[in-house]
């Protein structure tokens, strides 16, 4: 097994980060049940009346998980710099998007993933159509990844701040707008029975585009906020 | 002179976004002024300690 | 070197900066007091009414060169970010962070001039029109920048910070102009365009460019007076700044 | 330079006219220094006379104000992929929530392995023999210092660069680093140590550096 190759880096980066997450795997359900609790709250806030919450309900659904990983993504390099080891991954002579790369993945892969999976249980608390939930899911599989990494390059920017938590918000929630309307735009659609392929279109052309360019970008802000 | 005024009735909301206009621009003028006043009155303050220091020392 | 080099290395030099700031800044407030009078007298006075909206459509003279304020003043201050992060220039850095509050201030400006004048059109203060939910989406984006420069304390680095969220802010402005226009049209259709009243009358028309020409001077007038505070602020440990201090104790 | 003795070979770190600046206000004025292989050079200085910020000036992790740092006669950025500079910092980058061993797995998988060393002989090295799967919040500072040690040992880095060694560690513990040290002073390897006064390196007498506090309230 070779060692100091970027490979094995990503590997030992994948590995430490899956076993921290299982070490700590009560925390990764926290943004699953804040995302059910706000899901929850609109009925009492609406009423129960199905058509009225059916005709919200992708939007909601879709909000909500876009404020679950926003409050998860402060935990993505908090642990790191706190303890020294985002020096360590910073000074390793692997290059630093690819590693960031890595985390955001795995931050995308145990956080976003289960929201995922808990989407359609969301949706039928809102009664949503049958015929917008795999748009919705299809649009959450796209865009989860573009918010986790939109969302790495302002932490990496906040990286050195105590208490981060609101201006995180107020950095991220601007540049999430596009993604939030393309989302929601597809389930729309669908919902009135429209082509539901340009937005999703959209969402794959962004999620391309910050695929490569996210990593850079969280790299020169880790830089930025570290010097 | 009024029928100037009146704005073809929509008075109110013409002058009113003028006025904010003015109030704004004037607040964005004003705030520099201030904040060198304060910058300047704390340079005097470190001008003034380090003397004391250097008479201290000397 | 030739001269234009040497002028922008020697602007780089805070204390020179400083004083040319102080002789052209008269001049811009000047410029930029007349041209406001001339630009508003063209527009409440010498403009007729629109055959549609009568006089309500004179709030454009305020309205428009805000909006094209705001979106100019993100760009200079995402130049002088690039600028900054590239080649470490001192002086970029502090301009684009003394930029920023009046963008904000010309954004805020367009929005409340903007429900002002959909009230008597559309009968709400707020209507979800495509241009005006951009620019709601550039004043997060301000106050985003704004918020970053704050919270930082080593300032140096919180200008560069700011300076980098700047930029990528510039990235996605067109994406936010282009997904809110394409949202616009999926849910309300094409709607009348509430801020294109016929400017076919030239009488009209030029008030609007005196009025835009107008805020660029106030822009440049303010931006000069903060950036020299905040250069006196951050050289406070200098020699140069502390002549500065005394000559103006005398002169107080 | 065409100094006299024949061309050696260039030093494993040389500083020229370093400096860095924070505000505009220096944090250490121009250094210049060169460390070959086999050195063992401590930097003292008070409190806040910037020795973390050296270290991680010439770790890379901070661009110098002025001057420039070498690395085997190479501008840092270069050499620094070939797995040359290990940074034991205050902050020891080690995991609470995972054993030694796996700590030290992820460290050779991000820094590279030694040949002829493994996890477990560099654990037993540093004296934490049967410490190997317990989470590092049950370890005193102590052993969680010494696996930051054993990282050391693991990772093949011929440039060490130790802010403060022995803090916390008790009289075993500064035996442990001194060894650590003349055996990596012995394989060729290089180390630069910061300490405030708390100072026990014996074996030889290493040269020293000086890093005095500027006087920060007015600069000249």
């Amino acid at each position: 097994m070779s060692y100091g190759t970027s490979f094995s880096a990503c590997r030992a980066l994948f590995v430490r980060d899956f076993s921290l997450v299982w070490r700590r795997r009560g925390d990764a359900l926290n943004p699953v049940l804040f995302a059910v609790m706000v899901v929850v709250l609109f009925p009492f806030a609406l009423g129960p009346e199905p058509n009225a919450l059916a005709r919200i309900s992708a939007g909601t659904v879709l909000v909500a998980l876009l404020l679950a990983g926003l409050l998860s993504l402060d935990a993505l390099f908090r642990s790191d710099f706190e303890d020294g080891s985002l020096e360590q991954l910073v000074l390793s002579p692997h290059p630093l998007p690819l590693l960031l790369a890595c985390k955001i993945a795995v931050h995308w892969l145990t956080t976003a993933l289960p929201l995922l999976l808990v989407a359609p249980l969301l949706g039928e608390l809102l009664y949503l159509p049958r015929s917008e939930l795999p748009v919705l899911l299809a649009a959450l599989a796209l865009s989860t990844p573009l918010l986790s990494l939109i969302g790495a390059v302002c932490v990496a920017l906040t990286v050195g701040m105590r208490r981060s938590g609101m201006l995180l918000a107020l950095l991220v929630l601007p540049l999430y707008v596009p993604v939030l309307i393309f989302a929601a735009g597809a389930c729309n659609a669908a919902g009135q029975g429209l082509p539901v392929l340009a937005p999703l279109l959209w969402l794959g052309a962004g999620l391309a585009l910050t695929l490569v360019l996210a990593p850079l970008a969280c790299a020169a802000a880790l830089r930025i906020s570290l010097s | 002179m009024t029928e100037f005024l009146s704005m073809g009735g929509y008075g109110n909301y013409v002058w009113s976004s003028f006025a904010i206009f003015a109030i704004v621009l004037t607040l964005d003028a004003v705030a520099p002024l201030l904040k060198r006043r304060r910058v300047l009155r704390e340079l005097r303050g470190r001008v003034r300690r380090a003397q004391k220091r250097s008479e201290e020392t000397a | 070197m030739n001269p234009l080099v040497l002028w922008f290395h020697k602007l780089g030099s805070p204390p020179y900066f400083y004083r040319l700031a102080g002789r052209l800044l008269p001049w811009l407030w000047g410029l930029g007091l007349i041209s406001l009078a001339v630009g508003l007298y063209g527009g409440l006075v010498l403009a007729p009414s629109d055959y549609q909206q009568s006089d309500a459509f004179r709030i454009i003279y305020v309205h428009v060169p805000s909006a094209w304020m705001s979106l100019f003043i993100y760009g200079f201050m995402a130049l002088n970010g690039f600028i900054a992060l590239i080649w470490r220039i001192k002086l970029s850095e502090t301009l684009a962070m003394a930029a920023a509050p009046i963008g904000a201030a010309f954004t805020f400006i367009c929005l409340a001039t903007g429900s002002l004048w959909g009230k008597p059109m559309w009968g709400t203060w707020w209507t979800w029109d495509a241009r005006l939910t951009s620019e709601l989406v550039l004043l997060f984006l301000y106050f985003g920048v704004m918020g970053l420069y704050q919270a930082i304390e080593d300032r140096r680095q919180a200008s560069r910070a700011a300076a980098f969220l700047a930029l990528v802010g510039i990235v996605n402005l067109p994406i936010v102009h282009f997904s809110v226009n394409w949202w616009n049209t999926l849910h309300q259709g094409s709607t009348v365009r509430l801020f294109g009243p016929s400017l076919i009358d030239s009488r009209m028309l030029w008030p609007l460019l005196i009025m835009a020409i107008a805020t660029k001077f106030l822009f440049a007038a303010s931006l000069l007076s903060r950036a020299r505070v905040d250069l006196l602020e951050l050289e406070a440990g200098k020699d140069w700044a502390r002549q500065v201090a005394l000559a103006d104790g005398d002169a107080a | 330079m065409n100094s006299p003795t024949p061309p050696e070979t260039p030093p494993l770190l040389e500083a020229r006219g370093l400096a860095y600046l924070r505000n505009d206000e220096p944090i250490f004025g121009p250094l210049s220094f060169r460390l070959d292989a086999g050195d063992v050079v401590l930097m003292e200085g008070d409190n806040g006379s910037g020795k973390t910020t050296l270290l991680k000036v010439l770790s890379g992790l901070l661009p110098p104000g002025a001057g420039e740092v070498l690395l085997n006669g190479e501008p840092l950025t270069l050499a620094r992929l070939s797995h040359q500079v290990a940074l034991l910092g205050h902050l020891l980058g080690v995991k609470g929530e995972l054993s030694p061993l796996q700590n030290l797995r992820f460290a050779i998988g991000l820094g590279g392995l030694r040949p002829g060393i493994t996890p477990y002989h560099a654990l037993k090295s540093v004296g934490l023999e049967g410490y190997e799967d317990l989470p590092l919040r049950q370890l005193s500072a102590g052993q969680k210092k010494r696996v930051a040690l054993a990282r050391l040992l693991l990772v093949p880095a011929a440039l060490w660069l130790l802010d403060e060694p022995y803090a916390n560690l008790d009289r075993e513990g500064i035996t442990l680093v001194n060894r650590l040290l003349e055996l990596h002073a012995l394989r060729g390897g290089a180390a630069l140590i910061t300490s405030h006064g708390a100072y026990a390196y014996t074996s030889g007498t290493p040269r020293r550096i000086r890093l005095d506090a500027v006087d920060r309230e007015f600069a000249a």
